[in-house]
């Protein structure tokens, strides 16, 4: 089971790279925990999450090789 | 997917004024069109401090905001009975002062094409994933903040 | 008046894309413009019967027109926090596929531009003295109507 | 007492000419009558009028050397 994290804008700044792997999560939930203790500062949350490209709101089950999003405020334009 | 690959929007660098004339050239032999309606966004050297914007770069998460742009153009073709409509979207550096986003949409009457344009201007800076690092001029950089 | 001189608003013939082109770029060093929004009118070859428009060739009562157009301008920078306002229209023959009016906002934050750029242009199309008289491919005459 | 009487589009096609100078009249309404007269198209008043470049929406004073103009729809733009 291995989920791929993109990091953009200012949270890419923080988790220091673009793309991340992550093992053994089954949801939203679980990653964004597993991805809090490497990076506490993604506490703040100030950020969407898309899987495969389509944003979520709420908790959601992943499957293998899913590729999450993480999307700070969009500033295009 | 083919439709998106048609309409390139993503351009590396500046949106040139010469670009956009070649756009509306483009279009002279379209003679249904009665009114075209061009947004351009253009980089403004913002303060912050002592400090002021010399430079925007742009990233995005490319497929997905691709798929977005395409979303956005077949709903706007679905509302609006417009002939054209082109979106230009620099990614990487813009300087102040150069465009770095262009929306140009046609119609047979002006209010399609205004009201289009406008509708499609906000729905890219909510929707696309696209990101703007303001570069200083001291070479600081913040991350932009739409509004 | 002397201001109404400083800003020329009719052209001679269709506007064409490079001098839309020259006009986008004179911006550049304008550093606190954030967004344009510009309007084009394009001659359609309107149907009629079997006819159909080949050209339309524009007149006007100049002086009250420069009047009307310098009361426009004066309007919108009062109601809107523009920086810049650009406005030309032709006079004589403009052929289908040309453009016979551009109509420029320029400002910080793109509704200033977009909200002006259309109230200008719905205010030139009522108040404005000026007459396009459309010309068919067999080189009849009808008066437009605008709507 | 000269009125110059100015007539565009439709009108100066009825009128036969862009300029004309009308005499002794003193008011708008009395201009029009004159000039429904000789061009009795005019009759279906289907144009504005302006003295010296204001529109007027009823029946005005005249004065010596004042600009009338007879303004059809306008289809600017």
């Amino acid at each position: 089971m291995k989920i791929n994290v993109l990091a953009f804008g200012q949270i890419a700044d923080i988790t220091g790279k673009s793309e991340l792997e992550i093992f053994q999560v089954n949801s939203t939930g679980e990653l964004t925990q597993v991805l809090e203790k490497t990076y506490p500062q993604l506490k703040s949350g100030n950020f969407l999450i898309a899987v495969n490209k389509k944003i979520i709101q709420k908790n959601t089950e992943l499957h293998n090789e899913d590729t999450v999003a993480l999307l700070p405020p969009f500033s295009g334009g | 997917m083919k439709s998106e690959k048609k309409h390139k929007v993503f351009v590396e660098g500046p949106v040139s004024p010469s670009f956009i004339a070649e756009s509306i050239e483009k279009h002279n032999k379209k003679f249904s069109i009665g009114a075209h309606s061009i947004f351009l966004g253009q980089v403004r050297n913002d303060k912050h401090g002592e400090q002021e914007v010399a430079a925007i770069e742009y990233t995005s998460y490319r497929e997905m905001a691709e798929e977005k742009f395409h979303e956005i153009r077949e709903d706007a073709f679905k509302k609006f009975p417009l002939i054209c409509m082109h979106i230009y979207h620099s990614l990487g550096v813009v300087k102040a002062g150069e465009i770095s986003l262009m929306v140009f949409t046609s119609s047979v009457h002006r209010k399609d094409a205004m009201d289009a344009c406008e509708e499609i201007v906000e729905r890219i800076k909510k929707e696309v994933p696209v990101w703007g690092k303001e570069i200083f001029s001291n070479e600081n950089t913040r991350w932009k903040i739409n509004n």
